[in-house]
């Protein structure tokens, strides 16, 4: 039972996690949406794995961890890449303009 | 209970694809893209996908967000011009008439789950049932994608060799689009904690992949995962320490070899069993025994997608990257 | 087993194994050389079992070993040969003739990875027709349809990557509507083997999911074959493609979905689907007599050469179309024989396009006047083609649409009104192919409009004409003896109709 | 009730009209690839769906205790097969968006159409 | 033993749960960016050394609980490496934290 407890916290987190992407403001909080998503669907991975008897899931949320890691290297180098654009988008995440 | 989770994350999906075609950012059209990728590749999962699910994750969140996001950086990320009325009401219409075809399907189908619907009754559990007899591996999905239906996935090996020759053929050959460009870019160099962990875990990255591949008989995974995987250490790689230390690792020219090379296994393979006296793609004839030659198939027509696959998205990386370094 | 036994699956390895070797290759030349080769022995394979299946007989090929419904069977027939006779036969000769305009167009170091795309296409399109298999049919439309865009997008002017953006989505719905379709179909019959789904369709009592996925394939490849509404983005894509792929492209690629589509509408849901025949033929013969219309309508007022042959293939689609619209055999057999006829017609079209740009670098007409007296040759075999084109008795366009005037007569009222549709057309293609040939042979050649922009080697221009006098001669050939694709189209069509495969 | 025991199905129908209408609707390109992808993956979800068996399992034999149902393998294998192939469009078609933005500094369908009427 | 593991297992999943579920809330009620980041990147890894080791402490075979480790592992070393690399190149974009701002205005 506290399988599907733990799963429920998860689904309901990754919901949170949705609104603050959606709702941004900056750029930054998409990417820790994301970011965030993504730890949290190893860890359901890793859940599910134990609801459904099935240990060969965990190979799953091992791969997980990884795309998502290099997910946001792949982010920071969009940023590098684009340091004029940057700052100006930088300047309307203070003012909290819309994205 | 599991479907209740469904549930939760199904209407997730739906949240996340309206936030995504709505939003004018195109950034966060494709960070939601990422999360979107996450999303449906947990639904796939409880739905007992396992291949899909890590196939989608690799693909969906990992190399297509990479190369959404080397595409952004050559252009404008906000959508300026807003359709006309006419476009927008037309498009509705079209779009309502072919939903209300589909809502018209919709009553006649089987129930979701149904075990008695026609297509657990058919194909499948002879699939099931001969998996173990005739190649005697595990994973019945590596077994149908590897041999009964070995000949679609020599298509996908084309079809992914053809996105790598078609991409570079449009933006062209990295190495000569990078010597043309005067900034030199040294990728996240100045970031040191990232760079000392990354460059940490890319050999055990790379391990995994390798597991994947060889592994993909046993356990979810396969040639195309494991491709994808070791792919993105490498281009892990190639973000930190910058594309042209990536391209000494792997030069253009072994690239191309690898996309080739690895096609090529794949329909070798196919040919050998021609010339030894079976049908095409018919491993059984590379052993004494049917089930030790299906192993053997199997095993190298995977290797085969593996090395395509790593050439093409690592490819299609390069050309890409060479382009967004202006 | 014996080699011949390997033949199904031959024509389609031979060019898919060539195009990783394509790219290996450092010069130009040997590219180019390798894919001769490959389509050379793709058509040979094709003319070969083109014999087998001559007397009605089908190849069929287990691939893997494994038996039909569980493994992916490939099959020819009558109507399968034809059409690969068609695909390799385009892409040989457009290979042959263009060599030079190859060079002209594409950057040497570029050549080997568009010829290995052009490889991985008609083996693309091979595939298609061969198999038999509902969700293989999906792959190889994949495999050919991006290397087309591939190809296409190698055109030297920007226009063409708008082309090819519009192409490429609107292939990819079409292929997905497709996917929807064999899905569904899927989830009633449980198999993918399309004879076992003709067979299971017969058991299936809730026909609402089976329609649905009937008109989700018959859309998503009518939007793959440029069926009328459907057909936005084929006259940009054709006439901005490079010369070369316009000639192989515009002979063969709308017609094997075409073809998908026939054999889908009439095999497996024809004998199954209450009515749908009336459906089928209610829905496309008005697209089809306004694409006959249209397209020759536009064709009429273009000031492009390449323009105006991309949009005669519309009307042209549309003869097909209708053919087969008439779901009766003589109707089919006249769709089927069009094919091919409009195949040699039309690929020699872009041909002529082709040794036009050579020498005048685009085919607008104001750069073309006057050709005639500069390049004779190429303007008589334009005068042969227009003809076939237009479907002037003695060439190969008036056998089919003779047979499709006839095919009509049974029909009746109706058949009025069609008639009456196709003389309006082929008055308006007497039209655009009188100003082309008005323009090569009484215009006035401009001023200074004349000089050779690039060095033709003697070689590849001798191969150019070569080719074009085979395609001209081939046009006069099979108006005066239809003998053996109209047999073959008879059999496909009875084939079709007898509702077994 | 009937609608409710279809859900899949209409989060499939729904998730078909976002992406669809989204690439016809949308006049930038590389919402239109979005729009493109979402719509494969409506598509994706429709072929998992149907393959699952109530009480099923991973179609991954001997990993589990339970000898068991299996969920069906063949959707699954034919949407390995569909998702290589949408990267591979999407790939594609990134790079052209990239060519197009290159050759006539935007990524927008209604600029682009007016910068190619003006020649 | 067995009931002792179940009700040791079943207190770090619940902890586990309430430590992530407590990041989300974070992650969607705080003001600005570096708050968030810093609800979010810290139960990002109390969550998972919680919810992982109840998970571990079940796990049937060896191999499972190996698999289990090595997901904790790494999910220890990327999640801190990825939030740090994220902090970092905001503040070089030149993104202040919002409260430090708020506070140098008021002083």
């Amino acid at each position: 039972m506290i399988y599907y407890f733990v799963a429920f916290a998860l689904i309901v987190t990754m919901a949170l996690a949705l609104v603050r992407a959606i709702k941004g403001p900056g750029l930054y909080d998409r990417v820790l949406a994301v970011n965030m998503m993504g730890t949290k669907t190893v860890l359901l991975l890793a859940v599910v794995a134990y609801i459904v008897d099935r240990p060969d899931y965990l190979d799953l949320a091992l791969a997980y961890a990884l795309i998502n890691f290099i997910g946001v290297f792949a982010v920071l180098e969009f940023f590098r890449n684009r340091d004029s654009k940057l700052a100006e988008l930088a300047e309307r995440d203070e003012t909290g303009g819309p994205l | 209970m599991i479907e209740l989770f469904n549930v939760f994350l199904m209407s997730m999906l739906i949240i996340t694809a309206l936030a995504m075609v709505s939003s004018r950012h195109l950034f966060v059209t494709v960070m939601l893209s990422g999360f979107f990728s996450l999303l449906i590749a947990a639904i796939f999962l409880l739905l007992d996908a396992a291949d899909v699910a890590l196939t989608e994750a690799a693909v969906g969140a990992g190399i297509s967000t990479v190369l959404f996001l080397g595409a952004l950086a050559l252009m404008d990320v906000e959508e300026t011009v807003r359709g006309e009325k006419w476009i927008r009401i037309f498009s509705l219409f079209v779009v309502a008439v072919t939903t209300l075809a589909l809502v018209y399907a919709a009553f006649e189908q089987p129930a979701f789950g149904d075990p008695n619907a026609p297509i657990h009754q058919h194909v499948a559990p002879w699939y099931i049932q001969h998996v173990p007899i005739h190649m005697d591996i595990p994973n019945i999905v590596t077994g149908i994608l590897g041999s009964y239906r070995g000949y679609d996935t020599l298509g996908e090996v084309f079809v992914v060799f053809t996105a790598g020759i078609g991409v570079l053929s449009i933006l062209g050959d990295p190495v000569k689009n990078r010597r043309q460009r005067v900034v030199k870019k040294a990728g996240l160099r100045h970031y040191l904690i990232p760079r000392l962990v990354g460059r940490t875990l890319i050999p055990f990255i790379v391990l995994f992949g390798l597991y994947v591949q060889f592994h993909g008989e046993y356990s979810p995974g396969g040639g195309f995962q494991a491709g994808a995987i070791i792919a993105a250490a490498i281009i892990l790689f190639a973000i930190l320490e910058g594309e042209d230390q990536a391209l000494k690792i792997i030069p253009m020219r072994g690239l191309y070899f690898l996309m080739a090379s690895g096609a090529l296994l794949y329909a070798g393979v196919g040919v050998a069993t021609m010339l030894m006296g079976g049908r095409f793609l018919e491993y059984g004839v590379l052993a004494d025994t049917m089930v030790a030659g299906q192993q053997w198939g199997i095993l190298l027509i995977e290797a085969g997608v593996g090395m395509t696959v790593t050439g093409v998205l690592l490819t299609i990386f390069h050309a890409f990257a060479a382009r967004s370094n202006l | 087993m014996n080699m011949i036994d390997h033949l199904p699956a031959l024509q389609v390895i031979v060019p898919l194994i060539s195009a990783p070797f394509c790219i290996l290759m450092r010069n130009h030349m040997l590219a180019w050389a390798v894919a001769v080769v490959a389509s050379g022995a793709a058509f040979s394979l094709a003319i070969l079992s083109m014999g087998f299946v001559s007397d009605g007989a089908t190849l069929t090929y287990a691939m893997g070993g494994w038996e039909a419904p569980y493994g992916i069977a490939l099959e020819i027939d009558a109507f399968s040969a034809l059409l690969t006779v068609i695909i390799s036969g385009a892409s040989l000769l457009a290979l042959l003739a263009g060599a030079a305009s190859a060079r002209q167009q594409l950057v040497d170091e570029k050549q080997p990875l568009f010829f290995s795309a052009w490889l991985l296409a008609l083996a693309g399109l091979l595939g298609i027709t061969i198999t038999a298999d509902a969700f293989n049919i999906f792959v190889f439309m994949e495999i050919s349809s991006l290397a087309s865009y591939v190809i296409i997008a190698a055109g030297p002017h920007r226009k063409a990557l708008g082309a090819v953006f519009k192409y490429l989505v609107m292939g990819t719905i079409g292929a997905t509507f497709y996917l929807i379709g064999v899905g569904l179909i899927y989830m009633m019959t449980g198999t993918l083997n399309l004879e076992d789904i003709a067979l299971r369709l017969n058991d299936v009592s809730d026909q609402r999911p089976i329609f649905v996925a009937a008109g989700f394939i018959t859309i998503g490849l009518a939007l793959k074959a440029a069926v009328f509404p459907l057909h936005v983005w084929m006259p940009n894509a054709y006439n901005y493609a490079p010369h070369i792929v316009s000639a192989f492209i515009a002979a063969c690629a709308t017609k094997v979905s075409l073809y998908v589509m026939m054999r889908f509408d009439f095999m497996v849901f024809q004998p199954n689907l209450v009515g749908h025949e009336f459906q089928f033929s209610y829905f496309f013969m008005p697209l089809a007599l306004i694409a006959i219309l249209s397209g020759a309508v536009v064709a009429a007022l273009s000031r492009d050469l390449k323009r105006l042959l991309a949009w005669s293939s519309v009307s042209q689609i549309g003869y097909i179309v209708l053919g087969a619209s008439l779901t009766t055999e003589a109707g089919l057999t006249s769709a089927i024989a069009h094919m091919f006829n409009h195949a040699l017609a039309k690929g020699g079209g872009f041909l002529i396009a082709m040794g036009a740009a050579l020498y005048y670098t685009t085919t607008r007409f104001s750069n073309l006047a006057g050709l005639g007296k500069e390049h004779p040759w190429i303007a008589a075999a334009f005068v042969v083609i227009g003809c076939s084109l237009i479907g002037v008795p003695g060439t190969a366009g008036f056998i089919s649409k003779w047979l499709l005037v006839s095919a009509a007569l049974e029909q009746g009222a109706l058949g009025v009104l069609i008639i009456s549709v196709v003389v309006l057309s082929s008055l308006l293609a007497v039209v655009y192919v009188w100003k082309v040939v008005e323009l090569f042979y009484f215009a006035p050649r401009p001023e200074g409009g004349s000089s050779d922009v690039m060095q033709v080697r003697k070689p590849e221009m001798l191969l150019y004409m070569l080719v074009l006098g085979l395609v001209a001669g081939a046009n006069i050939w099979f108006g005066i003896m239809p003998g053996e694709p109209l047999a073959l189209a008879g059999q496909a069509a009875q084939a079709l109709l007898g509702g077994s495969l | 009730m009937v609608w409710l025991d279809l859900y899949h199905y209409w989060v499939f129908a729904i998730l078909l009209m976002i992406g669809y209408f989204s690439v016809i609707a949308k006049r930038n390109l590389v919402k239109k690839l979005i729009g493109l992808s979402l719509f494969q993956s409506a598509v994706f979800l429709l072929y998992i769906t149907m393959g699952k068996v109530d009480g099923g399992t991973a179609p991954i034999i001997g990993m589990t205790d339970k000898t068991d149902i299996f969920s069906n393998p063949l959707p699954q294998v034919l949407i390995l097969t569909a998702i290589v192939v949408g990267i591979s469009t999407t790939a594609l078609g990134l790079s052209i968006v990239v060519r197009i933005k290159e050759a006539y500094g935007s990524i927008e369908e209604d600029v682009i159409h007016q910068k190619d009427q003006v020649e | 033993m067995v009931m002792l593991i179940d009700i040791l297992a079943t207190g770090l999943m619940a902890i586990g749960a309430f430590f992530v579920f407590v990041g989300g809330l974070g992650a969607l009620r705080m003001p600005d960016f570096y708050t968030r980041m810093h609800a979010a990147s810290l139960t990002d890894s109390a969550g998972p050394i919680f919810i992982l080791s109840g998970l571990m402490v079940q796990s049937e075979s060896y191999l499972v609980a190996v698999k289990l480790f090595a997901v904790l592992v790494f999910l220890l070393i990327t999640a801190p490496t990825a939030s740090n690399a994220l902090a970092s190149a905001s503040l070089l974009a030149g993104n202040k934290p919002g409260l430090a701002v708020k506070r140098s205005s008021a002083e």
